[in-house]
């Protein structure tokens, strides 16, 4: 049977070195903290974009909100020279994921586009993934939300609605991602080209502190930026090699 | 002294087989639903036939679902579609005057969908037909459909069937067919 | 058979029969009955009678038009499935917005589906402020003002009605001064407590050019900010950001990279630390009000004594300057060295320093510095902008805060007088004084244009519902400009959801239900329809400029691009003409019972109170705190340990114009003697996600007012906080705020990284 | 009466026999007392959990994981006495066994059965559970093989299944003794469950030989069943979890606390059902000693386990570390010290260890320290991860605490059912530690 087939192959395959340059594309995020402001606007932009819910005060308080980016801020010093350092913190898309080897039925896997990606209506709700995360950008749906009409008439038809029960967590907008593809096979494409998608929070930045793109592309600007001296990625000590790669915000103490 | 299992269970005989007739009408009602309400092909506000349309007069799926080529969506005519034609042919046949009952009234149609995917399905019937798949290999040989029937199961096993069949591109990944 | 079935039973066989029949019938139908159940419920597809042209189901438009939930008026792209609107964009062609939104920009699409949004005109039923209305037909609403304003003006008492409004720009503008000026009235007067008044009058009296400049930060190297939080929701934030990015890290368009240049460093003066000192390379904590003492004691540094300023700046030398702003000298001499030797400084004077009693004299001082930087009209500097397409400036439109309360006093006094507000809530903008209040009941006549049932709404009498500005037409001259002429079309991108118009089409509705020469003198049919003649008037006179085959043609170019623009550069002068002296500010509330300076400030979320109903806004994590759903008062720990409270605790915080409760936050963030809260929550009437959620600081501020413009001085009160004793768990997302010497930040300059410790 | 106290065959059936048939009113009550809970404390708060989503517990972000899988660890753990034991003490020919390990096994089934009930309450999506199980579908999707979650899965199914059929293996012969001394419909249903049991030599020597087997079999099932369970925390990356001294850790604290329930269990067979003669003071010393010997090798590998976290020197552990020990939860955490470590060493001491009153609370104690255990391995694991902004606090809610205490109430619903279906105590094998019946004693 050839299910039984794959299933011996997938066993083997992830460990292949090399694997990841294989696929198709690798999307790709660098995020330039000297940019970043902290300004939240690719917060609202990605909960418009992807339907995440409005989960209300009382669940907000209770830790149960729903937000695939947020922006994480961190002082360091005591007043007067107090420094605040924002950083944006969404699924690095792992190319050595820790939560996809947790779920139980696939409902999380790296696909050709070298996404960690999430299958909505597969998952059965364990929530392994999110406890394996480091990063603790998975948000699990802990009840069926609703928007006051007609609130909805703003709900993306290219996102679905997560019901209760689910994993949810950031796709770098596959639906943008599909639809690019589409008007590439449209155009007799077989590849996408540089800044045919950007996600919602990239597009909004008014900074332009996001940038996304296909890290296989070596004259792709992620793939040239992700060099920058003062590139990091998050928590590498925990190897999941990263998607996404920050550059540090530097630091001028004597003006 | 001591007492056998067949005897032991012939006690428990009348029980297994009340239980056994019980199942047994209980499967037949479910099965009857089934057969008198069939949910594949259910009847429609108006008997519209594509053997006269796309069968007998061979007309072109896509001129009535324009979008298929262009969209995700194959798209329902709309009433004034049907009109373009029945406002002169077959003015005098009960069906029609329905559908003249409807634009005079402005009001839509209340298809009943016979093909009915999931929300979180994304299917695109632009991609199948820019594909040259055939209507047919989905929605059946409608042409020779009196009343609209579903012929595919439509089960997520026959959509990624067809897809290793014809070796599509990331045939395999869920999320080429999920959102 | 049966008896042979279960030859125990006293079963008959004619029972047993039955019993069977029975049975397997019950059963049967259960199974029928489950199928039936637990079959999907039928979906239907309902096709259009007649499809609207241009309509492809599954396929997405993109619109662009003019956001308008601040006065910067950047360029959006809405994208429009199905015909609802989905998702708001920046406009990459439009030279404010170049492709980026801001928070609040992005919630605009909740103004438009908000659940609580006025549907249907009504009318007062109850007191005024009780919000008892019933509602009416928009022709009895319309005609009962028309009657009224028919009435004044045959009488020639047309004098006694007034128009106050918010940020009102472009044509609309014109047709509401028209209209007026057909009522034989000038009163029109535009106020939100946010607009830059001072900065209007500070330029006027340095420059002679009364009008918001462009700041050319991308290509400024050091910047010297004096309160203004340019990248939180101060004047144009999507453009300043835009810029601040650029003046970080060099430009970034695309594929070409631009050449590596030198990093600009931001310099940040303010005693709350605010999204833009948070960024900042040096965060300057000084006594609230005295950043005009600071520049001049900057300028004198830069001056050296000679110049034209030279006697005017003598006595600001290090230490006194140090004395009065309570920042070291040192500090001030390396920060003037810095801006000496930067090869394009720029300075910029803003938010809380233009907020004090001395606002204008402070900006003057800033203004100072780029004169002497010799800033003025050069890239990197401070560019004026050429007079606008059409409409008038901000400081011609703006009325200040005692101009408002004169003109709404006036109308009160005139007998039978009508006020008409549109599209502002100075209810709830307005510090802790009852005059308006009292004026505003005194009116007879008051006519609401608004799209909710905000505070001000309370008090009118005929509240009309309005479009959202994804409904309607409307245009824009963006106020600051980008140093050339801009302008741009807003126009509708969804069929309005209820029975709502344009303001405009208010006012052309109106004209049409009075006497014949009011008819004749508005003659459109609608808004959209005196928009379209005013561009063609603008067209006519450019006719030979433009190279489009006709009117539509540029119309429709317009409408497609979102935005038009000439690149005409004004040429402005480095002159200076104001004399620069330091006024030291006032605050309300002498230091020994009121030792706290208050500073509330604009949050980023609600921006001055407008975004609080929106859901969105409402979970937005405040960047410097984290804090959602409610307000709280940011303290230096030294403060909370003088207080002996802790996070959460909730003070009673009073001035001497009144006094409301909130939450204790502790930051590292700002002066020991200054306390802060942000402006925005506290509504007491703005649909359920606002209504009754938190305090609103400007409730309790004293009527303090700029001495020179009469502008509302809403950082110059002092106030005094007691612990109540009660306390809250605050409702945020981030949790602890050190980061435990983790590599989250990155390795520190210099260091690159390497693999950590984590085994 | 035989000589040397033995009780001849005919007692040991009239002791046990009517244990099966007499139904007390304390008995009643008991039953009612834990259905009742069952249904109030477990079922009820379940479906309402069931109907407004996961929400209805207290987990939140950053704890995603709760009591559910402290509950699930503890149940399985529970389940590691009888059955390990019994084989264990078989394949040894320890004779001293024999009277209790029917209880035993009956504990280590129903555990386990509550423990998949854990696992039910704890998913997201319940009715799609089925998913988890490798079997075609409409889907053509197999599960995950790479996941610890999916190794627990067939681990547990196939220690169900061997532990229910080893159970049921070895009452054989009882119920053959039951349906001959039963009549009526009920001795017709023993001797259909007995399979017609004869008693021929043929049967025993099959009998024996298949039950050694499966004892055989047992035994590295049940050691791998809590690896696994080990794995789903230690897989992760979670600073206090990721430990490669998890799986014996586990299997360790499994037993031990496996044990400490037969002895709970034992001491109230042997009080109410009155098996004071087959359920003696040698029983309790010895499981006394085995107790004793596993709290010892428990707190070693605690030890270990609280070094290496120290000794790594990483931000990550140490602050884990420092929570778990001094944070909110720290008092949970030392009471478990106090009661499976420190405790625990009164039992060096025959004279408690043969004190059965002292035994019975000892053991609950040491229960309750394992429970507290499992509890803290999730509560204060998670809210410790690596993003300080992400950090987060875990209470369980009332509907977990409700079905908490359910869970207990299935547990003893069961086993009360239990008794009265099987001889809690194996006749026969009591049978053979007795010399063979002089002509006096009667044989049935």
């Amino acid at each position: 049977m050839s299910l039984i087939k794959d299933l011996f192959t997938n066993w083997s395959v992830w460990r292949r070195p090399g694997y990841f340059e294989s696929f198709d594309y690798s999307w790709g995020m660098v995020i330039d903290l000297d940019r970043c402001t902290g300004c939240e606007a690719c917060v609202v932009a990605c909960t418009a974009e992807n339907n995440l819910p409005i989960v209300g005060e009382k669940r907000f308080s209770e830790n149960r909100e729903i937000k695939w980016i947020r922006i994480e801020r961190y002082w360091s010093g005591e007043y007067p020279n107090a420094k605040l350092s924002f950083i944006p913190m969404l699924c690095q898309h792992c190319d050595q994921a820790p939560c996809e080897i947790a779920c139980p039925v696939s409902a999380t896997y790296h696909n050709q586009d070298g996404l960690n990606t999430q299958i909505y209506n597969r998952c059965i709700g364990t929530r392994t993934c999110a406890v394996y995360c480091p990063y603790e950008v998975r948000f699990f749906n802990w009840f069926s939300y609703t928007w006051d009409a007609p609130l909805e008439q703003q709900l993306n038809p290219d996102v679905t609605v997560r019901e209760k029960g689910v994993m949810e967590k950031c796709t770098f907008c596959i639906q943008r991602i599909r639809e690019a593809k589409d008007h590439a096979k449209d155009d007799g494409r077989r590849r996408l080209r540089e800044g045919d998608i950007q996600p919602a929070c990239a597009q909004a930045c008014p900074t332009k502190a996001i940038v996304f793109g296909d890290r296989n592309d070596p004259d792709s600007q992620v793939a040239q930026m992700a060099s920058d001296a003062r590139g990091y990625t998050v928590l590498k000590e925990l190897n999941t090699s990263p998607s996404i790669v920050y550059l540090r915000r530097v630091d001028q103490e004597h003006v | 002294m001591s007492v056998s299992v067949r005897e032991a269970l012939g006690a428990f005989k009348p029980a297994a087989i009340a239980v056994g007739i019980a199942l047994a009408a209980y499967i037949a009602g479910w099965v009857a639903y089934e057969v008198f309400f069939p949910g594949t092909a259910p009847v429609q506000p108006i008997e519209f036939s594509h053997v006269i349309h796309a069968g007998d007069y061979q007309i072109d799926c896509q001129y009535c679902h324009i979008y298929a080529a262009r969209s995700t969506t194959a798209g329902v005519p709309a009433v004034e579609k049907c009109m373009g034609c029945h406002k002169v042919i077959a003015t005098d046949k009960p069906e029609i005057q329905k559908l003249t009952d409807y634009w005079n009234s402005r009001q839509a149609i209340p298809w009943i969908k016979v093909h009915d995917l999931a929300d979180f399905v994304y299917f695109s019937h632009k991609r199948h037909v820019q594909a040259e798949v055939a209507c047919q290999t989905c929605h059946g040989e409608v042409q020779t459909m009196a009343r609209i029937e579903r012929v595919a199961p439509l089960s997520m096993k026959w959509c990624v069937g067809c897809h290793e069949e014809r070796e599509v591109e990331n045939g395999r990944d869920c999320w080429t067919c999920h959102k | 058979m049966a008896r042979k079935k279960n030859p125990g039973s006293k079963l008959s066989r004619r029972e047993f029969l039955a019993l069977v029949g029975t049975g397997t019938s019950v059963m049967a139908g259960a199974g029928f009955l489950t199928a039936k159940f637990s079959r999907r419920p039928v979906e239907q597809l309902i096709p259009y009678v007649v499809p609207p042209e241009d309509y492809i189901p599954g396929v997405a438009a993109y619109y662009n038009t003019v956001c308008n939930l601040c006065p910067a008026g950047c360029g959006i792209t809405v994208r429009i499935r199905e015909g609802r609107a989905k998702k708001i964009e920046g406009n990459p062609a439009h030279p404010v917005s170049q492709g980026g939104t801001c928070a609040l920009g992005q919630s605009g699409l909740q103004v438009l589906y908000n659940p609580d949004r006025l549907q249907t005109p009504v009318t007062r039923r109850g007191e005024r402020g009780t919000g008892d209305f019933h509602t009416v037909g928009w022709n009895s609403a319309l005609t009962t003002v028309a009657s009224h304003l028919d009435k004044l003006r045959l009488a020639n008492r047309g004098a006694g009605v007034g128009l106050l409004t918010g940020d009102i720009r472009g044509h609309l503008d014109d047709l509401l001064i028209q209209f007026l000026g057909l009522m034989g009235s000038g009163r029109y007067l535009q106020y939100a407590f946010t607009n830059p008044t001072n900065l209007y009058s500070a330029n006027a009296a340095s420059f002679d050019t009364a009008q918001l400049p462009y700041y050319d930060i991308a290509n400024s190297d050091f910047l010297l900010s004096f309160g203004a939080d340019f990248l939180g929701m101060w004047v144009s934030p999507v453009s300043y950001s835009r810029a601040y990015g650029d003046f970080r890290q060099g430009r970034r368009e695309g594929e070409d990279k631009g050449p590596r240049r030198q990093r600009g460093q931001l310099v940040q003066i303010e005693p709350r630390m605010s999204l833009t000192g948070a960024n900042a390379d040096i965060w300057v904590p000084a006594v609230p009000g005295t950043e005009g003492a600071l520049a001049l004691g900057i300028a004198h540094i830069i001056a050296g004594g000679a110049g034209r300023f030279a006697a005017a700046l003598a006595e600001f030398d290090p230490p006194r300057v140090a004395e009065i702003s309570g920042v070291e000298a040192s500090t001030i001499e390396r920060l003037a060295r810095s801006f000496g030797d930067a090869k394009a400084p720029l300075a910029i004077g803003g938010g809380g320093a233009a907020a004090g009693t001395n606002g204008v004299p402070n900006l003057v001082a800033i203004n100072l510095l780029n004169h002497l930087a010799g800033n003025i009209g050069r890239e990197g500097g401070v560019v004026f902008n050429p007079k606008p397409a059409f409409g008038r400036t901000g400081m011609q439109r703006h009325g200040s805060y005692l101009d408002l309360l004169a003109f709404v006093e006036e109308i009160a006094d005139v007998d039978d007088g009508v006020l008409i507000i549109a599209g502002t809530n100075p209810l709830y903008d307005f510090p802790g004084d009852e005059r308006l209040v009292r004026a505003l009941q005194r009116i007879p006549l008051v006519v609401g244009l608004s799209s909710f049932m905000d505070e001000t709404m309370q008090y009118a009498d005929i509240v009309l519902p309005v479009n959202s500005y994804l409904e309607g037409w409307g245009d824009d001259a963006p106020e600051p400009g980008v140093g050339m002429r801009v302008a741009s079309i807003s126009q509708p991108v969804v069929a309005p959801l209820y029975d709502t118009m344009d303001v405009g089409d208010v006012f052309i509705r109106l004209a049409q239900r009075m006497d014949r020469d009011m008819q004749r003198a508005m003659p459109w049919p609608d808004f959209h329809a005196y928009l379209r003649n005013a561009w063609r008037r603008m067209y006519d006179k450019r006719r030979d400029k433009l190279d489009y085959v006709d009117f539509d043609a540029f119309w429709t170019a317009v409408l497609e691009a979102g935005v038009w623009g000439e690149t005409r550069r004004a040429s402005q002068r480095n002159e200076f003409h104001a004399q620069v002296d330091y006024e030291p500010p006032v605050h309300a509330g002498n230091d020994v019972d009121y030792p706290w300076y208050f500073q509330p400030f604009v949050s980023q979320g609600f921006f001055d109170g407008r975004g609080a109903n929106l859901p969105w806004q409402q979970e937005l994590p405040d960047p410097m705190t984290s804090i959602v759903y409610g307000s709280w008062i940011e303290l230096n720990p030294r403060t909370a340990n003088e207080l002996g409270v802790d996070e959460g605790d909730i003070l009673e915080v009073s001035s001497p114009a009144g006094s409301l409760r909130a939450p204790v936050w502790i930051t590292q963030g700002i002066r020991p003697d200054t306390v802060a809260m942000p402006i925005g929550q506290g509504h007491t009437s703005f649909g359920r996600y606002a209504t009754g959620r938190g305090a609103n600081p400007l409730s309790i501020l004293s009527a303090q007012v700029d001495s020179r413009t009469g502008a509302f001085a809403w950082g110059a009160t002092r106030v005094n906080l007691t612990p109540t004793g009660e306390r809250i768990r605050f409702v945020k997302t981030g949790g602890w705020s050190r980061t435990l010497d983790r590599q989250i930040l990155g390795p520190r300059s210099g260091e690159t990284q390497e693999g950590g410790d984590h085994g | 009466m035989s000589e040397r106290g033995q009780p001849s065959y005919q007692e040991v059936n009239d002791a046990v026999l009517p244990t099966m048939t007499t139904f007390t009113w304390r008995y009643w009550t008991a039953l009612s007392i834990s259905v009742t809970v069952m249904i109030f404390g477990f079922f009820a708060p379940w479906w309402y959990q069931l109907f407004v989503g996961v929400g209805a517990a207290g987990m939140s972000r950053a704890a995603y994981w709760g009591t559910y899988l402290g509950n699930f660890i503890f149940w399985i753990g529970l389940s590691h006495s009888g059955t390990l034991l019994s084989a264990v003490l078989h394949i040894t020919q320890s004779d001293w066994r024999k009277s209790i390990y029917r209880s035993a096994e009956a504990m280590t089934l129903f555990s386990l059965i509550t423990a998949a009930f854990y696992v039910m309450v704890h998913l997201g999506r319940l009715w799609f559970v089925h998913w988890t199980v490798p079997i075609p579908n409409v889907m053509g999707l197999w599960p995950n093989f790479r996941s610890p979650l999916m190794f627990d899965v067939m681990a547990i199914t196939t220690y169900l299944t061997a532990s229910s059929i080893f159970i049921y293996m070895g009452s054989v012969p009882d119920f053959a003794t039951v349906r001959d001394n039963a009549t009526g419909l009920r001795r017709k249903i023993y001797a259909i469950m007995c399979f017609g049991w004869r008693g021929t030599d043929r049967e025993w020597h099959r009998l024996g030989w298949a039950y050694t087997f499966f004892a055989v079999l047992v035994i590295p099932l049940a050691v791998s069943v809590h690896s696994i369970v080990s794995w789903d925390f230690a897989l992760s990356i979670v600073p206090g979890l990721h430990h490669t001294i998890f799986a014996p850790y586990f299997v360790c604290g499994a037993i031990f606390s496996g044990t400490a329930g037969i002895v709970t269990v034992m001491y109230f067979l042997r009080k109410y059902f009155h098996f004071e003669r087959y359920i003696t003071e040698k029983h309790f010393n010895n499981l006394g000693k085995l107790l004793l010997l596993l709290s010892l090798i428990w707190s070693y590998i605690n030890m270990l386990e609280l070094f290496t976290g120290w000794f790594s020197g990483s931000s990550f552990e140490i602050e884990a570390l420092r929570f778990k020990l001094f944070g909110f939860y720290a008092p949970l955490f030392w009471e478990m010290i106090a009661f499976c470590a420190f405790l625990p060493l009164v039992l060096f001491s025959e004279k408690i260890r043969t004190n059965f009153r002292l035994m019975l609370w000892i053991s609950i104690a040491i229960n309750i320290g394992m429970f507290t255990e499992r509890f803290l391995i999730v509560a204060t694991t998670q809210p410790r991860k690596f993003l300080p902004d992400a950090f987060s606090f875990y209470m369980p809610s009332l509907v977990e605490i409700a079905i908490t205490i359910g869970s207990f109430a299935v547990f003893t619903t069961l086993f009360l059912v239990f008794v009265k279906v099987f001889p809690s105590m194996s006749m026969y094998e009591v049978k053979e530690t007795l010399n063979l019946p002089t002509r006096k004693g009667a044989r049935t």
